[in-house]
């Protein structure tokens, strides 16, 4: 870390932390640090930063949390981990001057609205349509998968402005107002019961055309720096530790230690320790690498083998349970919290790592990105390429 | 291995199938297994009286002179194949796979002639409470059974329960009535809403010694055999159907302008859910024929039923979720209601790494 | 079976082991059978059948057998398997009439001359050359991984006859002679260090075009034929049970069989033992189909899975053995029978399973035929249709 | 685990690594090492003669006051990568890992006075017997050793052979000289010809006690530590080759028109290779510096290291073959000769099953 940052850093730590009530309401005291600049240090001053350097924010956050200060991430993290930084890579000073502030205290919470039931992997298959009229945009369509939709203020939209160019160039990008009419939320249930995710239906739903980010057609690069924002914060989210954790408990407490049976899973528990050791070094050599300033391909590794290990884990612990794990805590959507879903028993976290190969960019894209971006190798044949998204939806 | 047994069905098997299918379809689609699996009792009871009263399902395994039609498990086999195909929650597995197999095991004649008739008429819906530690002793009043047992399929609603209890001279088979003094029933909270299981408590419940004292070992040993045909029976049909649901929707599907299932990646694990499913219908037929012929390979046949059955249809259901991508993650989709039958279907009677020791050790290892 | 012909086999029969030494040479007890018609009974009167149905075949083998007659199919597998049965579909009959009687009796033995070191899982990307030259045709050009070349008398040769039409079509069928001049077979050594197979370069070598079957062009529907008679042959012989008999044997004499690490290996034996079973039962369900008239994908199935599970069960045997699986016999390839190269160890028989996912159709193709062909899932875009074999090969 | 311990390289072995790198480019091409790999030595006299004098190989993990380079077993890791990486054959994995890391663990310094500095000048080619029954006693001559031993690596070139025997006080090492009366030596016929084992009888061979009597087992727990984790460095060379030379050929090779590397089938095992490379390269590094310094929890590093590189190597090995179709099964395509350096390593100084075992018991599982 340079040395240029530390007097600013310091002088607005001190300020900060000497003047706000630490124990108070978490909002007044986010509001005060966006206002020091301790945000995004690296974000412009005025905008919740200091114009300094990135690497100075971890020691802010240390610092904060030291002091015994709020993080306000846990209640906002799509706004924190891809809102923002989205906002500020291609919003208007306007927009920043708007939509950042709330972001961070937490009295706007932010989800994302790119998934639609006929674009699963191929994301840029949008068929929400947005249609302009006057200053305003109509907005058109289903999607689904939005996590914090029940709850978010602003939601970061792709929509089809123009279907007769190929998919990716008739994009356009906005920050949709939740709560405008037109605009409604559905809890979409699982099969562990619980809704994680809604649905959100569009009909003639307004957006102005001052909530849009970039140009119209440039939808896609916005959503490529939400969606690198994404991959990053999952491969930081997702981890089989406490499922291996749990396996080793439901060993220890299995009573026929000595038998066939209990030394065959047993086998099969270390063997899972091996490999979830191994990622575990793996994704801290990935954080050392990048800490070096040398981006490898640890993270999407670690993406697709955190995944393949949680879904081995969750298992075993079930197997280690015999008869009983044939039973389930309720399924009851009432039962169930949509943000703290918790996992009452094994099996629902079991139940639940079924989706870890999908959500996030399913196993088989990430064997394709690695092959073709980390291996170089050839890419498959395109037959959708150059052709306009209506003929390509037609076929 | 009895390289003389059938690996085929007959003719007159299509026939059954097709009969069953059609009943299933009509009086047991999606929406009304839905509804079902929501309930505590967890089958329909005019859809089972119409399944013993058009059908016979009951009397189907029961033998002609206690008044059932006297087919054999194979024709069991092809009940429960469209029954695991559709996920049909009812008393059948309960009553013709475990309670009428183990009369007919018991050779208990009187007893038989006692139930049998009820069993076949559709009037008695009977289980059998595999598990547990339970003790019977004899009292002036006849025996009395105590003690707990759990995972019993049906056993919350079954009108008659037979149970394995320790006596003086080795473990016996009961009778005893779902409504005895003595007897709690619990139903438990299952993974798979599809099949019931309860739990079971016994305060010296009046019960009726079925065969001779002491025979338990062997009648458990035959049940549980048996039950694990059953279940791969089940199985062979839901993982083909997971199978028919995933190449449905690779085909239509499209992604990057193509049908998804051109894809190699999902091509390939389309496949390899090909490959388990015939190869889990080959064992499970030649497995069928086994328990019909009361073969004595039958107790390696029903391992490896349970074994190979249990794991390819757990691998196809959970490769049909993961093809469909989001949507077969939901609850709506039918894809995660295989899934928990095929886990817990793994899980019962037994798990693989049981079976595999047990085999392990018929084979001499 | 009908009853249709049995009055002509059990003549032909008694005819034949009445009068032909059964004990003496068997080139003669073939020739007899051959002449007798029943070489292959469905065959036409002359050329080694009595024109019936085929299923008498194996009544016929069965009695000849129970006679003590030999049977010359392990002498000539390639030609009994494949080179009888696309002769008889598209030879003349001056071809079938030279051809099918020493082929039977094992005089002259047949190999196979399709796949090249540029055409793998790609069977029609041959690039041996045949240049019509008056009534003959010179050959230029490499074969590969012919068994059986180094003995053979004739060769079932494709090769490209026209570059410029797509590559299925511009293809032609010979029979070689393998002892023509500009013919050379070559032994290659695989990594077992026997040399079961051959390389064969062609040079200015000329086959006359009477040995041509079918019409010049149409050598890939020829192919085909002799491809769906490979496969069938391939199915029925690759075999898991000796590595898991092996395997057995091996396991009950390990002297630590209450070990920890012999209980672990215990419970892989045995689920290697399920799913051998498993794979049997439906090769032998396969079988009860085909005779009953309804040929099901088992066959496909059994190949794929065979490999596999001979694959896992050489591994087995090695992994029983503990460090002495670190042990190998001699690589020397003198040392090693080019036909009858037998597993002297385990070890052997483990290296050699490494190709039993390559050869005869990889398990890729395999997972491809299975998906496409039995489950109708749509083929891959096709980047080489419709182009000519030579603008193909240059891209 | 010790979350403090890097799982890094440093820059400066980078350097280290490039000079090896061409060392071996120069002095060990596919062709020199297959000519070395069937002879019965087993090793290029030359080549390692140069290794030592120009790289000082012998001397790297000797410390200095025995006339060595007193570099870690970190720096020993990089030249096992770039050793695995070439299949090269040599006596450092004997000397090196194994015996210099005996004579140092043994803290016998009168040994190590006599021993060392001949190793570091690359004048005593030494090894480790570790497996086999021995056993040694005292004679009025000196301590004798008796017993078999096989496996051991380069056991019939080795001038100096650390043994562990049995005495009356405990497993203990003795040195014996490669020439000793009583000692005879039989190369074994190896799957892997790259590396040399060698089966050693002993009869009343003349033995000196290195360190005290009774001190084996620690030692020899020790030496198989670092042998597992030299092994691993090995086999992340080797894998990280066959990843490399296979990504090269389907990058290249066309059917159906197109690089077979663009067939989702072939990518995605690729990737999985990859998975499997990266992962190993973790466990590896962070093993290495486990030996460096003497972590308390080195044992478990091992076993992990041992379970986890033996089995991603193998799995890389033989997707190259299947990769490469056909031409990755003949002689001349290097193929062969990793996938045997894999089973072998897989094999060798425990198998997988049984450091998953020490593995559990370390974890108090």
């Amino acid at each position: 870390m340079g040395v240029a940052g530390q007097a600013e850093v310091d002088a607005a730590l001190a300020a900060l932390l000497g003047s706000v009530d630490l124990t108070g309401d978490p909002t007044a005291f986010l509001g005060a640090q966006y206002d020091a600049g301790l945000a995004w240090v690296s974000f412009p001053v005025g905008l919740g930063g200091l114009g300094i350097s990135v690497e100075w924010q971890a020691y802010v956050n240390e610092r904060v949390a030291a002091a015994g200060g709020p993080s306000g991430f846990a209640g906002n993290p799509l706004g924190y981990g891809m809102g923002g930084p989205t906002v500020l890579a291609h919003g208007t000073p306007e927009q920043q001057q708007r939509l950042l502030r709330p972001l961070f205290t937490g009295e706007e919470i932010w989800c994302q609205l790119f998934s639609e039931p006929s674009a699963g992997s191929d994301l840029a298959n949008v068929s929400t349509r947005a249609r302009q009229d006057g200053d305003e945009w109509v907005i058109d369509g289903q999607k689904v998968w939005t996590s914090w939709g029940h709850v978010a203020r602003w939601g970061m939209l792709l929509a089809r402005t123009d279907p007769d160019v190929p998919k990716h160039r008739g994009l356009t990008y906005f920050v949709c107002d939740m709560q405008a009419p037109g605009v409604e939320v559905r809890p979409l249930r699982q099969m562990t019961g619980n809704a994680e995710f809604n649905e959100v239906y569009f009909t003639e739903a307004r957006i102005s055309d001052a909530m849009r980010l970039d140009v119209v057609g440039g939808g896609w690069g916005v959503a490529l720096t939400t969606l690198s924002n994404e991959r990053y914060m999952l491969s930081e989210g997702l981890s089989a530790e406490p499922a291996l954790a749990a396996a080793v408990e439901l060993w220890r407490a299995r009573v026929d230690q000595d038998s066939a049976e209990a030394v065959v899973l047993r086998d099969r528990l270390v063997d899972l320790h091996v490999r979830i050791r191994a990622n575990r070094l793996t994704m801290r050599r990935g954080d050392a690498l990048r800490d070096a300033g040398d981006v490898g391909p640890q993270g999407s590794i670690a993406k697709l083998n955190t995944v393949r290990l949680n879904q081995a884990a969750t298992e075993l612990c079930v197997d280690l349970l015999g008869e009983e794990g044939m039973l389930f805590g309720s399924y009851s959507l009432a039962d169930s919290h949509l943000s703290d879903y918790g996992y009452d028993t094994p099996m629902r976290a079991y139940l639940r790592a079924r989706a870890n190969s999908i959500e996030g960019g399913t196993s088989e894209i990430l064997h394709n990105i690695l092959g073709e971006r980390v291996l170089g190798l050839p890419a498959e044949p395109r037959v959708d390429k150059d052709i306009s998204w209506r003929e390509a939806a037609t076929r | 291995m009895g390289s003389t047994q059938p690996v085929l069905l007959r003719p007159e098997h299509d026939e059954l199938r097709t009969s069953v299918r059609k009943f299933l379809a009509d009086t047991s689609p999606e929406p009304a297994v839905r509804a079902v699996m929501e309930t505590s009792q967890g089958y329909d009871s005019n859809v089972w009286r119409r399944a013993c009263a058009e059908l016979g399902l009951a009397a189907l395994t029961v033998p002609e002179q206690y008044g059932g039609s006297g087919y054999s498990f194979v024709e069991a086999g092809v009940v429960l194949e469209e029954s695991g195909r559709v996920l049909w929650p009812s008393p059948f597995f309960a009553t013709t796979v475990l309670a009428t197999t183990a009369l007919l095991a018991s050779g208990d004649t009187s007893a038989a002639a006692d139930f049998l008739p009820a069993i076949a008429s559709g009037g008695l819906r009977a289980t059998v409470a595999t598990s547990g530690a339970l003790h019977a002793a004899p009292t002036s009043d006849g025996w009395q059974v105590t003690g707990a047992s759990a995972y019993v399929v049906d056993g919350h609603t079954a009108e008659l329960i037979l149970v394995l209890a320790e006596t003086e001279t080795g473990l016996s088979l009961f009778a005893v009535d779902g409504h005895a003094s003595g007897l709690t029933r619990e139903a438990q909270s299952t993974m798979d809403l599809t099949r019931k299981l309860a739990k079971l408590r016994f305060d010296a419940a009046p019960a009726r010694l079925i065969g001779s004292a002491g025979s338990g070992t062997d009648l458990r040993e035959r049940v549980l055999a048996v039950a694990a045909v059953g279940l791969a029976a089940e199985q062979v049909g839901g993982a083909q159907r997971v199978l028919e649901l995933t190449v449905d929707y690779v085909k239509e599907r499209k992604q990057f302008g193509r049908a998804i299932g051109s894809f190699q990646a999902v091509k390939h694990r389309c496949a390899d859910m090909l490959v388990d499913v015939e190869s889990a219908r080959s064992v499970m037929v030649h497995a069928l024929w086994a328990v019909a012929a009361d073969s004595d390979e039958l107790a390696e046949d029903a391992a490896v039923a349970k074994v190979f059955c249990s794991d390819a249809f757990l691998s196809c259901a959970g490769a049909a979720i993961q093809l469909h991508g989001g949507i077969g993650f939901t609850w709506e989709h039918p894809a995660h209601l295989f899934f928990k039958r095929a886990k817990s279907g793994q899980l019962m009677f037994g798990d693989p790494v049981h079976h595999r020791r047990l085999l392990g050790d018929l084979l001499e290892l």
